[in-house]
């Protein structure tokens, strides 16, 4: 099964890398967004996948599977969403101000 | 500011019943953090998005008179009230960030377990609300 | 006692979210973010003392023993970063008073920048590697925000760039640290770096630290500098005075933490790999660092070339070349500073970015001038400043270990450094008065205080070498012999 | 009694009070406050001459860093008395004379701070024992000198040519510095005199030939030696007193002191002869050869300076051949030539300072120092044509001054050097008197060129701005008693022989027990011999060559001005910014994609390369999770909507993918039993994908992605290799199962922490601050975007910004 996941993950990855080199800022974003789904798989099955129960010591006995691996992702969402609302609104406000989503447009004139 | 222009009716009267069961199922998952799953994310996470649902379904105006606090203050308390707790004991000169519990005999809920984790996760919640809540606002409110 | 190493992470937390409800009061978010930056200065010159004094120091977060909770470790090193950021950050708050604006100040500039503070204090003071990823993004957010804050259209075209090559930077370090896990199994420094000598560092742990080297690298600046130019040259000025002093230099730590601590056994990668990054950062630096007229680009490849010098005392790694680096960041922090505040005042004052289109400043603003000078002096390691004593001991540790590449690339940088800031000098300061001395702009007193500060700083830790000198040695014997490190955090004492 | 290292604060001291002086007594020139410091430092030492020429030397510690053995120790012996002397003396009457030669319009303040800075700095040099304290003292010399030398700022050359000074000095001063660390790091000490005691067992130590020639490096640029003179003619750009100063009686001596102070360290090395002697013969040659055809009569003197300071290194290098035989009664042969060299320095310092302050007045009173337009000045300027007069006859080597003994000296060393059978001197040494010669030619002509050009032949008034008047008598005392002093060391030398240079050859060679047998008595006549024979020669065909100087001129026009040190190091410069500006706007094109590939082929090559390099891979199914059917095709669903993701026509389907994505990677959490994860990933998801929907609604459809091909190419096959090196590290990671986790500990967190569910255990109590820190972050950024989007930017304040 893990070596399952990991394949889907390298997929994930190389979608992501793809999109990240776009030119057009949502791509990237979308992007980023793959990209941390990958990395949240990732931190789950170097965890070891379905090797022992449900972390939850009324509904189920021991052996539990391993929590810590659930804690640092639950962090890692929270902080990915946080950072891609961030990347958002900071696409459409350069958007408005700047007036183009393409990175080409971006690169920001040349210094002699 | 443009209203999106959905088919209310429909919206509207779902979400009028649905937004309060969400809203007690957000503070379900809160309370039972605890020992089943939930906890101060997925709570603040589940009212954020009662809110947001509320946002949808009227327009913003009447909503900011039904719910009239500023969200960021709102996630301001929340913060606070999380690096309260931690600094809460370095008052009792224990190491940063210890929680503590201790099991009471409250009248109806029998014998109960009340621990400084549920005030940090209510702190976590309720940032949680204003934060998701404040970004919704800030993008529709900007419109133009 | 030791509940007072979190204060320097902590105090700026509360206090910033405290600044968001004083919102309208503008001369109070002043005075309460001053204080607060001078408490955490005294308290890290406190901590210091008793560091020296009875060794490592160490805070578990929540009473849990070492390995399962979070802990905070302050050792001589960490603190002496700490305490040159607080008065970096102080400095640079007393150049912000008067020049950042109101509009700014109106818009939680002052959390922002204590948020910042938050999050570098916590990077060093952290000794749990997740925590190092959250304190990162603690500082990462609120630089981003202080990238943007103003939305001129150079500041949103340069921080989107900023702003997803370190979402990249974030998702390297989270991948590094699930396969970390997946191999040692545990997330505390000191466990990991027991466990990685008990167990050899074998191919696949060194993978796993190249994956590392490349995460703090493009936090440090370190060969992967792409988004640094562009990004320290578009924020108000006490900002990228900020940025210049106290960013790369949180990735300079973390490149020093791992790989003196845990990840020392393959010399291929902490010695070789490193020095010849630290090397094409220095070539690659110093070219910047001559290529462009606009000054803050100039001052930007400085910064660059800093990073490849510092770290090529990390790639020498013998003691002394770690105390010579040490001795360097702390000058850095300083001089980097000193550098941007001249700079952005300097466009300030005549609303022009080039250097050939200002001249004669000295005439207008002599002071100004002259510390100009001075910074240019300490920046090229000229004597009785604070760039000599770190140039020196690195010098002494390359020819020690041999390396006499990296001595020579580390000289000729120091020359480069001396050739790109004279000609900034020359042409700006020096020459024709093109200003006329009634339309000059007043140099409002807010702006040359820090600059003066700084200047006084500078002189007085190249003279005054000797006082942090011992702090410098046990900081250094420390990173050098990693046993130390893991006995004060796995010892089970205090 | 002063120790020395008050000595040399006063200067320093007293440049802080100069600015509060000027300020405060405005009528009088400060410089007359100024001059009370060199005159007192000169008294003080000129009382210390006798018991220094007992051979007492004054020793005074005061520890600066301790830690790092930087000790500010001084040292008082012979050879720093000679050049206290020099600075403190020639110091005196340079500022009497900047006295009259400044008006007071110009900035005083600065001009004094910055030369008390330098002598102050010199002081430092000549005294300090320290190497790295020796090091501080040599740059700040270097940077008074940068200050002195772009004093009027606001001329362009004048800047560059303190552009020039400064690189070069400091560059060399850099490489001295290694070299100086090197024998730090060979002899454990930074004291010279430790040194010089523990050199003999490390002279085959590796590191002994580098630090050789760094430190040599130091002293050639400093001293404008051949190839690094390039700067001492810029510098003319100084006011005269600088150039009087600095620029030909101190700052350029530093070189040669430091090559004295370490003739015993390394003279015992053949390399150090050849290095130093040939060095200091061509920079002879070249420097009095370009010496004639300046017709700017301060650019000649600078030229001259070079090729006497040649004169005086390649002396000393010749001098270094005594400690080949160690002591012995007939080793004064070999070490009449540093006694030479240090008597030529005292010469030098006098007759070229006379010049260049007559230069100076020919300057401030006429206006002009170009020699086609002065002629005759020897009728109207009586006083400054004699002291002209002695000092370029005496520059010349001309008997009655006393040039002429060092000259006579100088060949006499040539000359012995020859008979000499070591360091295949037999075959080589024959250059020396041939070269010592050629070049004394060159000296005696534009020693002509000086008295006849300039002050004989016909005046041409019409050509020079002020009418031709004498110097007021102040300016002319400083020059007057130098020329003094010209003619009365040559009526009595040895008296200066005795007192000062005796104790100074004990310090250059110290094993040589007593110095009084190596000091040679010199005298005016010694019979005919090679050296006087050599001297007459000189006259003869200088006089020749003066004579017929327009016929053979233009010779120099024969190699071109673009082959010159000068042309290459403009051309360096130069080549450097725009070479640097043309690479660094390759790499660094402001492109997001071009970061981002340079940061992933890094990442591929480093990672993956190391893991196929060191054959890290190692993969094995047998420890996997059984898996069933529904499985695969979740599996399945999520790789098919991520590769539909590329090629998604519009935005909505690709969110709408990415939606797909989220919510089956809450399915998977479900399935891999981590029910608060799927809670969160679902609610997030959507939250999320609401943002995206909001976002859209200000952003514009996307265009169909218009890359060329050929980077699609590349993009896809970086991508494949990253998500491959990603997938294979992974795999070993699987593998490689040495240690267990520590999350067994969290197992009993109900005991530890009182609740059940041990992720929000965790969450909230074992890694409580990790909780804390992530809340603040989302807060940071509920905030960020509040203030990004209410926070606009004013058109006005666009301009200052925008490139």
């Amino acid at each position: 099964m893990e070596t399952l996941i990991i394949m889907l993950i390298g997929i994930l990855v190389a979608v992501a890398t793809y999109l990240i080199l776009s030119r057009n800022i949502i791509r990237i974003i979308l992007g980023t967004a793959v990209f941390s789904h990958a990395v949240h798989l990732l931190i789950l099955t170097m965890g070891g996948l379905k090797n022992g129960s449900v972390p939850l010591l009324k509904e189920a006995e021991a052996p539990y599977t391993d929590a810590l691996p659930q804690a640092l992702i639950l962090t890692a969402i929270v902080i990915s969403f946080a950072v891609t609302a961030f990347i958002l609104v900071l696409a459409y406000r350069t958007y408005q101000d700047v007036g183009s989503d393409d990175l080409d447009v971006l690169r920001g004139t040349k210094d002699e | 500011m443009k209203t999106l222009k959905i088919n209310d009716v429909i919206l509207r009267t779902i979400s009028r019943i649905v937004v309060f069961i969400i809203l007690t199922f957000g503070v379900y998952l809160f309370l039972s953090g605890h020992n089943t799953p939930g906890g101060g994310f997925i709570g603040g996470l589940v009212l954020a998005s009662a809110i947001v649902l509320l946002y949808l379904s009227t327009d913003i105006e009447t909503v900011k008179k039904s719910l009239p606090m500023d969200f960021k203050y709102v996630a301001a308390l929340g913060v606070l009230l999380a690096t309260f707790t931690g600094f809460g004991s370095i008052l009792f000169g224990v190491p940063f960030m210890s929680q503590t519990f201790a099991y009471f005999e409250l009248p109806i809920f029998g014998e109960t377990e009340l621990t400084t984790v549920t005030i940090f996760e209510a702190g976590v919640a309720l940032a949680v609300v204003g934060v998701v809540v404040t970004i919704i606002l800030s993008i529709s409110e900007d419109g133009g | 006692m030791n509940n007072l190493i979190v204060l320097p992470l902590i105090v700026p937390i509360i206090v910033g979210i405290l600044l968001v409800f004083l919102r309208p009061y503008v001369k109070l978010q002043r005075a309460i973010s001053l204080i607060t930056m001078i408490s955490i200065a005294v308290v890290s010159i406190f901590v210091l003392n008793s560091v020296q004094t009875n060794g490592i120091i160490r805070l578990d977060f929540g009473g849990w023993e070492p390995p399962f909770g979070i802990l905070f470790v302050a050792d001589s090193f960490a603190m002496l970063l700490v305490l040159t950021a607080s008065i970096v950050t102080a400095i640079c708050l007393i150049h912000a008073f008067s020049s950042i604006g109101e509009k700014h100040e109106k818009m939680y500039f002052y959390p922002f920048v204590l948020f910042l503070v938050a999050g570098v204090n916590g990077s060093f003071l952290t000794g749990d590697l997740f925590n190092l990823f959250v304190c990162f993004e603690v500082m990462l957010l609120a630089s981003y925000v202080l990238v943007t804050l103003g939305g001129t259209k150079p500041q949103l075209r340069e921080s989107i760039k900023y702003v997803v090559i370190n979402i990249l930077s974030s998702w390297f370090f989270l991948v590094a640290l699930a396969y970390l896990y997946g191999t040692v199994g545990t997330l505390n420094m000191a466990h990991i770096s027991a466990r990685v000598a008990e167990a050899g560092q074998g191919p696949l742990l060194t993978t796993i630290s190249i994956l590392f080297l490349i995460v703090f690298s493009l936090k440090a600046g370190l060969l992967l500098f792409f988004w640094l130019p562009g990004s320290y040259s578009v924020p108000p000025t006490a900002v990228a005075a900020l940025f210049g002093a106290l960013l790369t230099k949180v990735g300079i730590y973390a490149l020093f933490r791992t790989f003196t601590l845990i990840f020392y056994h393959e010399p291929l990668i902490s010695q070789t790999l490193i020095g010849i990054m630290a090397g094409v950062t220095l070539i690659v630096g110093c070219m910047g660092a001559i290529a462009f007229k606009d000054i803050r680009l100039i001052v930007s490849y400085n910064v660059v070339i800093a990073v490849g010098f510092i770290l090529i005392g990390l790639a020498i790694g013998t003691e002394t070349s770690i105390a010579g680096s040490i001795y360097y960041i702390i000058h850095d922090m300083i001089a980097k500073a000193m550098l941007f505040l001249l700079a952005g005042t300097m466009i300030y004052l005549t609303g022009k970015s080039k250097i050939d289109e200002m001249s004669g400043l000295i005439r207008n603003y002599p002071l100004f001038g002259w510390m100009f000078f001075l910074v240019t002096c300490s920046l090229a390691g000229i004597p009785p400043l604070s760039g000599f004593v770190g140039k020196i001991l690195v010098g002494q540790g390359a020819i020690e270990s041999g390396s006499y590449i990296l001595l020579a690339l580390a000289f000729i940088s120091s020359i480069v450094v001396l050739y790109s800031l004279l000609r900034i000098f020359l042409n700006t300061i020096f020459g024709e008065t093109i200003i006329s001395l009634e339309e000059e702009k007043p140099m409002k007193m807010g702006m040359i205080i820090p600059i003066v500060l700084f200047g006084i700083a500078t002189i007085s830790l190249g003279l005054g070498a000797e006082i942090i000198s011992g702090y410098v040695t046990d900081a250094a014997n420390t990173l050098s012999n990693p046993s130390v490190y893991i006995d004060a955090v796995l010892g089970g004492n205090k | 009694m002063f120790s020395i290292n008050f000595v040399i604060l006063i200067p320093f001291i007293v440049a802080a009070l100069v600015p509060f002086l000027y300020r405060r007594y405005k009528r009088i020139h400060v410089g007359w406050f100024v001059l009370f410091v060199p005159i007192t430092l000169f008294v003080i030492l000129a009382r210390l001459i006798p018991s220094v020429a007992s051979g007492k030397t004054y020793v005074h510690t005061y520890e600066w860093i301790p830690t790092l053995d930087f000790n500010f120790t001084t040292y008082l012996d012979g050879l720093s008395m000679i050049f206290a002397l020099l600075i403190t003396g020639v110091g005196s009457l340079v500022i009497l004379y900047s006295i009259f030669y400044l008006s007071a319009k110009e900035s005083l303040q600065h001009f004094y701070c910055y030369l008390l800075l330098f002598m102050g700095a010199m002081l430092g040099v000549v005294f300090s024992d320290n190497l790295m304290v020796l090091y501080v003292f040599w740059e700040l010399t270097s940077v008074s000198s940068f200050l002195l030398i772009a004093f009027w700022n606001h001329r362009k050359a004048s800047r560059l040519g303190a552009q020039k000074a400064m690189l070069i000095t400091v560059s060399g001063g850099i490489a001295m510095l290694v070299g100086f660390i090197m024998l730090h790091t060979m002899t454990g000490s930074f004291s010279i005199r430790e040194i010089i005691t523990t050199i003999s067992e490390f002279t085959d130590h590796d590191l002994f030939i580098p630090a050789m020639i760094l430190v040599l490096l130091g002293a050639f640029t400093k001293s404008a030696q051949f190839p690094f003179h390039i700067w001492l003619p810029d510098a003319m750009e100084a006011p005269t007193p600088v150039s009087a100063y600095l620029h030909s009686a101190t700052m350029v001596k530093a070189g040669i002191y430091l090559v004295a102070r370490f003739t015993p360290v390394f003279g015992t090395d053949e390399l150090w002869f050849w290095v130093v002697s040939i060095v200091g013969m061509i920079t002879l040659f070249w420097g009095s050869f370009n010496a004639v055809r300046q017709t700017d009569l301060k650019a000649l003197l600078a030229f001259s300076t070079i090729s006497q300071l040649g004169l005086i290194m390649s002396l000393l290098g010749l001098g270094s051949i005594a400690l080949q035989f160690g002591y012995s009664s007939d080793s004064i042969l070999y070490t009449q030539a540093t006694f030479a060299a240090l008597f030529h320095l005292i010469n030098h310092s006098t007759f070229k300072g006379a010049l260049f302050m007559v230069v100076g007045i020919l300057d401030h009173e006429l206006g002009t120092r170009d020699i086609r337009r002065l002629g005759g000045l020897m009728t109207l300027m009586p006083f400054t044509f004699t002291v002209a007069l002695i000092g370029s006859l005496s520059m010349a080597g001309l008997p009655p001054f006393n040039g002429f003994l060092s000259k006579e000296m100088f060949f006499a060393a040539t000359v012995h050097i020859m008979e000499l059978d070591i360091f295949s001197l037999p075959s080589f040494g024959m250059i020396f008197p041939v070269v010592a010669w050629v070049a004394s030619v060159f000296t005696f002509v534009y020693c002509m060129i000086i008295i006849f050009k300039a002050f004989l032949g016909k005046a041409q008034p019409e050509k020079l701005d002020k009418p031709i008047h004498e110097a007021p008598i102040g300016m002319l005392l400083a020059p007057m008693i130098l020329a003094a002093l010209v003619v009365g060391i040559f009526f009595f030398p040895n008296l200066l022989g005795q007192y000062i240079l005796q104790p100074a050859m004990s310090s250059i060679y110290p094993t040589f027990g007593d110095t009084a047998d190596l000091t040679p008595n010199i005298s005016a006549w010694h019979g005919i011999n090679p050296e006087l024979l050599m001297t007459i020669g000189v006259i003869l065909v200088g006089a020749l060559l003066f004579k017929f100087l327009k016929l053979w001129k233009p010779i120099y026009g024969l190699f071109s001005s673009r082959y010159t040190f000068n042309a290459l190091y403009n051309y360096v410069l130069a080549s450097s910014v725009s070479g640097s500006n043309v690479v660094t706007n390759r790499y660094m094109n402001g492109l997001l994609r071009h970061y981002l590939m340079y940061i992933f082929l890094f990442f591929i090559v480093a990672v993956g390369g190391y893991l196929a390099y060191s054959g890290a891979f190692s993969f094995d199914m047998s420890t996997n999770a059984p898996f069933n059917v529904y499985e695969v095709c979740l599996v399945a669903i999520m790789a098919v909507a991520a590769l539909s993701m590329l090629f998604a026509k519009s935005r909505i389907t690709a969110t709408l993918l990415n939606g797909v994505l989220g919510y089956s990677i809450a399915i998977f959490f479900v399935i891999f039993r981590a029910p608060d994860l799927a809670l969160t990933q679902l609610v997030v998801e959507s939250v999320t994908t609401a943002l995206f929907l909001l976002a859209f609604s200000h952003l514009p459809e996307w265009k169909k992605e218009n890359l060329p091909k050929q980077t699609k190419v590349i993009n896809g096959i970086i991508s494949i290799a990253v998500g491959l090196v990603v997938v294979l590290v992974g795999l070993s990671v699987m593998d490689y199962n040495q240690f267990d986790t520590i999350s067994s500990y969290f197992e009993n967190a109900y005991e530890l922490a009182g609740g059940a569910n041990i992720v929000n255990a965790i969450l909230g109590d074992f890694r409580g601050f990790d909780t804390m820190l992530e809340v603040v972050v989302l807060f940071i950024a509920g905030l960020g975007v509040y203030s990004m989007i209410k926070l606009r930017a004013k058109k006005e304040d666009e301009n200052i910004e925008d490139q």
